[in-house]
């Protein structure tokens, strides 16, 4: 079964025989390297003046992907570590969200940001963080982000070669090794939302039409709520989980969807809670489902301060699956 | 003897051309301080807002670079202070003042404002420095393309304390890209002096990241496109990227009122305006002709921007 | 009465005789300019060697800030328009905010940054903008941002001179000519949560316990909500206004007291809606408030795309008076 | 004869000295390499989690920068590459090797880790070229203090093309601060030969800002420590602000196994290694006997740590 790198890797492979406007520029992204986490592995290889190495100017490489993709390219720029977007902000908020609008609709800027996000590796305190909320609610880009039970390749084919908006992708460090999810003994994957491009992945542990909860997260945290799901399924609890593809915007049709098949919804997501992604979710459920759950809506999410380097810090930091199953039981009495 | 009178004739025919090239940018310069004053006039009577950065003085920038360029394939990059670029660009004075003054017909249909044009290959934005990457970018696809295009982005002194400006220096000369760095130093940020602002040397920064440098007076727009042209022609047969710095005056407030200058100061650079340096050297009549002309021109546009949106004179 | 400008302008010079370790840095804030929006005009003359005019390097100098505030000096930064804050971001997030953390609490970086933010001046996409929600969530930093009903003075004076973490301190364009908001007519103006210094205001235009609605704002937006609920008394509408002092952290449980008054929610903020402010404080009233609510929270924001400079353009764009207005109305058919 | 002996007795006392400096730093540079030695293999015993960046091959510019410091009042601002930094400045073996095994014991509870040290005046920090500006505010802080403290700053060569640096040289020449920026250029960033990262010089990048700037070889550590005495008080005495490039090569992976350089690239730089220069300068046997007593004192912390941890060799 293929991995969530690998399928990104072939996906950036057919992208660039696909069409011949797609450049790949970012930190160490040349063979034999291949990039930090090696996403362009072979790359550079087989389409040697097409990925460039940058030095190391996160903010201008940035805008230069932008400057390329206003002149009629298509560019797939890569940060290192999603943490230095920091250092990509002007240009992505003042520059690259804004040049559409206030131009009036005459151009375009399709380019591709790839980064990824989250802890669980020991990096410490600035190369651990899910930074995605600072540029959530940012107006004209799309912010996505594969989960575990995404084809993640897909995702970035659609947002390469057919996206005419600036996305941040955002993949997951602990995901890539994995295998890709698939619907498997009492686990149902369907998708939602596939027009788009950017599915809405329901996992379901259960074949009812309602369930006791819905979960609603993305990205890395899906690598620990699957393996909860099938656990739950053993003592017949039945939980519907959504992972949206695309965090901004946000397939709202399909959250609600999901969270009334039980009416008893848990937030989970890496990063903090405070003005999360979460926040949005909870805000729009609460909203359109006013009188209809049966019960609060529970937000889980990373404690507010630092991410420690020192492995049970980071792990006391950040959420487990045991939290998650905590809050959904938690729902249940 | 017959070379001293062919040396004669070229210098005859250089002289001829110089003065109608004089002629050409005059009318320009002309005509962006038209429009610079009107601009001022109209935010004094109520009919724009926000901020209206003129480039009153500097014209000679404005029309001397970009008049070394192929403005079919050419690309310029401005920023705050960008009506005078525009203009030289492409003339589009309706667009330009419709724009600044918030109405549908401004080239951005009122959206962007003074600070954010854009027309065919012109794009301006008002955070400074912020749009060094995206020229860089463009012409790195430029390159990748082998269009030939030049992309020129221009900076004020004050700018040139951003980050993101050296970033885009390292790469543009690492990738040798078809870009020229103007720098428009007109000695003061708003009301900052160079001096509190920028440590060392325009040209010594330049050179130390790989850019070929050069300096002109940039109130002498003979000189400032007799620069630029070389510069662009070198850039544009694979010599890599570079600087000019164009040493300048602003002779208007930073964008309004706001001028705390001492006013002897200003007084100073009054001769050594490029518009009046430029009528020295043509003929006073043609020149006050050609002065009215534009503010005929001008006077006609802002009448029908102002009925327009229900109001004239 | 005293303007929000000059409220400011005297706490800073208070703050500077209080305090000799009290500087303040910025583009072009020496006099007779004294700032882009005038707040530190007058200062330089009477503390020359501690108010520094700076290159524009929005990203070094909030470095510089914090270098100082690590050494012992208690600097105030002034960044010149809040939408700058995007060259800044790597400094705020990846440093500023780190340090105590990561180094286990062995440093403090007590600066302040201060920066106006806002539209309604015809400033156009990159000058109009409000971009706190960038840093809303960010651990360890907190944000404040008085409204109409605040003393700015004062806050600014607790953030300078006591504070010991780092402080985002917003400030708004169209607030700062205005004088300071009292009690008077039908409008009652009290505060919680004084003790933290950075204090809730409450404003009624009722003298009920119970209210039709409660509006919960910050900032800027409070300058149309104050003459609304000053017309909406004619009519007889009670409205309860929370305005917070400090958006981060959030003083929750007045924020559940005020929607309590009521149990009808109206929440206006200046920015864009999705992943704002509001969605954190709905998020939060929603899952505290369960059950408890006549209504569904109504947030109201900015559309979510670029603001135009054009007057019109720039009005449809923010949320004006009037929309508040039909949401209150809304809520109360 | 007089002058001549007096010489003589010059150039003896100036060779004891520089033996016992020698021999003061090879005992600092080889405990920094045993410590990073140490770390890797705990990082292959599954001890370590996290990045590990060795400065194998660079203790010549940690022991002889740091040394040229007043380590009192001093300050150090650190990079991802700070572990040789670190220990120069207070050889808190157990503090560090503690930190980055995630221990209670580390100098920031293992919060911090390998990236991020602080201790007195030393911090460190993973992000490239994000210290200079918060160096930069040091400088200015100690400067108005008047507390005669020199802050230095160390960046690797890839981090060079980062824009805060250049506002932060911008900054520090305008302000005339007292601050060093060590740059140690070992030509590659992660898998990244320099010349792919870096236009034009370092030298003329710092000068073209209003620098004093230096290069030294950076595997020589009594030039280095030479030239960083040298600039340190020039700083120190007001000269203002500079800039040292020190000339070295990683001799390890980047961070733990990546390397994929030629094997016989990295073998040429052996002998130049700065710990293999300063032996042959020095007496085997004390060499041998300082090298056994680092092992022993890492070895004895390692063990005491790992105890601690509940686990043992
Ligand atoms: C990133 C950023 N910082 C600050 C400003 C505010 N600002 C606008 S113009 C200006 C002065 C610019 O000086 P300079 O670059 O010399 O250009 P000039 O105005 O002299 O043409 C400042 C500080 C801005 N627009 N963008
Ligand atoms: C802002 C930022 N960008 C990228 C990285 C990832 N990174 C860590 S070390 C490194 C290479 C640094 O090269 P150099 O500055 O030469 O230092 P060296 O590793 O050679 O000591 C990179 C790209 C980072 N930590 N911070
Ligand atoms: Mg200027
Ligand atoms: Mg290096």
């Amino acid at each position: 079964m293929t991995t969530y790198l690998a399928s990104l890797q072939t996906s950036l492979h057919n992208a660039f025989e696909a069409d011949a406007r797609v450049v790949l520029l970012g930190e160490d992204v040349l063979d034999p390297y291949g990039g930090a986490f090696k996403v362009s592995k072979g790359l550079s290889t087989d389409f040697p003046n097409r990925v460039m190495t940058t030095p190391i100017s996160e903010g201008a490489i940035t805008g230069v992907a932008a400057g390329m993709a206003m002149r009629g390219m298509k560019p797939v720029v890569e940060i290192m570590f999603g943490d230095f977007l920091t250092l990509c902000a002007d240009q992505i908020v003042n520059h690259i969200a804004k040049f559409r609008g206030m131009f009036n609709d005459q151009v375009r800027v399709p380019c591709v940001i790839r980064t990824p996000m989250g802890g669980g590796r020991g990096y410490g305190a600035t190369h651990s963080q899910s930074l995605e909320k600072m540029f959530l609610g940012t107006p004209e880009i799309r912010i996505v982000a594969p989960s575990h039970a995404h084809d993640p390749g897909e995702m970035l084919a659609k947002a390469v070669l057919q996206a005419e908006e600036p996305i941040l992708f955002l993949e997951n460090k602990l995901l890539y090794p994995m295998s890709l999810a698939e619907s498997e003994g009492a686990i149902n994957v369907e998708y939602w939302d596939k027009e788009s491009g950017y599915p809405t992945a329901i996992v379901r542990n259960h074949s009812l039409t309602a369930a006791d909860v819905t979960v609603v997260s993305y990205g890395g945290m899906s690598r620990v709520i699957l393996p909860l799901l099938e656990e739950l399924a053993e003592e017949e609890i039945s939980v519907t989980a959504a992972f949206p593809g695309s965090l901004q915007p946000l397939p709202i049709d399909s959250l609600i969807m999901a969270a009334s098949e039980s009416g008893r919804v848990v937030i989970a997501e890496e990063g903090t809670e405070a003005f999360g992604w979460g926040s949005e979710v909870s805000a729009l459920l609460g909203e359109h489902l006013y009188g209809k759950l049966e019960a609060p809506i529970v937000r889980l999410a990373a404690k507010s301060r630092v991410i420690p380097a020192a492995e049970a810090g980071e792990e006391d930091a950040l959420v487990q699956a045991t939290n998650i199953e905590d809050a959904i039981m938690g729902l249940l009495v | 003897m017959r070379n001293n009178t062919a040396e004669i004739v070229d210098i005859a025919a250089q002289r001829a051309s110089n003065i109608s090239r004089l002629k050409r940018f005059y009318s320009e310069m002309i005509l962006i301080r038209t429009v610079e004053q009107t601009l001022l006039d109209l935010f004094s009577e109520g009919l724009l807002r926000g901020t209206v950065h003129t480039c009153l003085g500097q014209e000679a920038s404005a029309a001397g670079v970009i008049n070394a360029l192929d403005k079919d394939r050419d690309i310029v990059c401005s920023n705050h202070r960008g009506h005078g670029h525009y203009l030289a660009y492409c003339a589009d004075v309706e667009g330009l003042i419709a724009e600044v003054m918030g109405l549908p017909q401004g080239v951005c249909g009122g959206i962007g404002g003074s600070q954010h044009l854009h027309r065919k290959n012109f794009y301006s934005n008002g955070i400074l420095g912020g749009m060094s990457p995206i020229a860089t970018g463009f012409a790195t696809a430029e390159k990748s393309k082998n269009s030939g295009a030049v992309t020129v982005v221009f900076h004020g002194d004050g700018a040139m304390a951003e980050g993101a400006i050296y970033e885009s220096f390292n790469l543009a000369a690492l990738w040798q890209l078809p870009i020229l760095f103007a720098v428009e130093s007109n000695k003061y940020a708003q009301s900052t002096r160079i001096e509190s602002e920028i440590a060392g040397s325009f040209l010594g920064r330049a050179e130390a990241f790989g850019l070929t440098a050069a300096e002109v007076d940039g109130n002498d727009v003979l000189a400032v496109n007799d620069a630029a042209t070389e510069i662009v022609s070198n850039i544009r047969t694979g010599k890599g990227p570079a600087m000019l710095v164009l040493d300048t005056y602003r002779m208007g407030p930073h964008s309004k009122g706001d001028d705390d200058r001492n006013p002897q100061e200003i007084e100073s650079h009054r001769d050594n305006c490029p518009i009046t340096r430029t009528r020295t050297q043509l003929d006073a009549d043609w020149c006050d002709e050609t002065k009215l002309a534009a503010t005929a021109k001008v006077d006609a546009v802002v009448n029908t921007l102002k009925a327009s949106r229900g109001r004239t004179d």
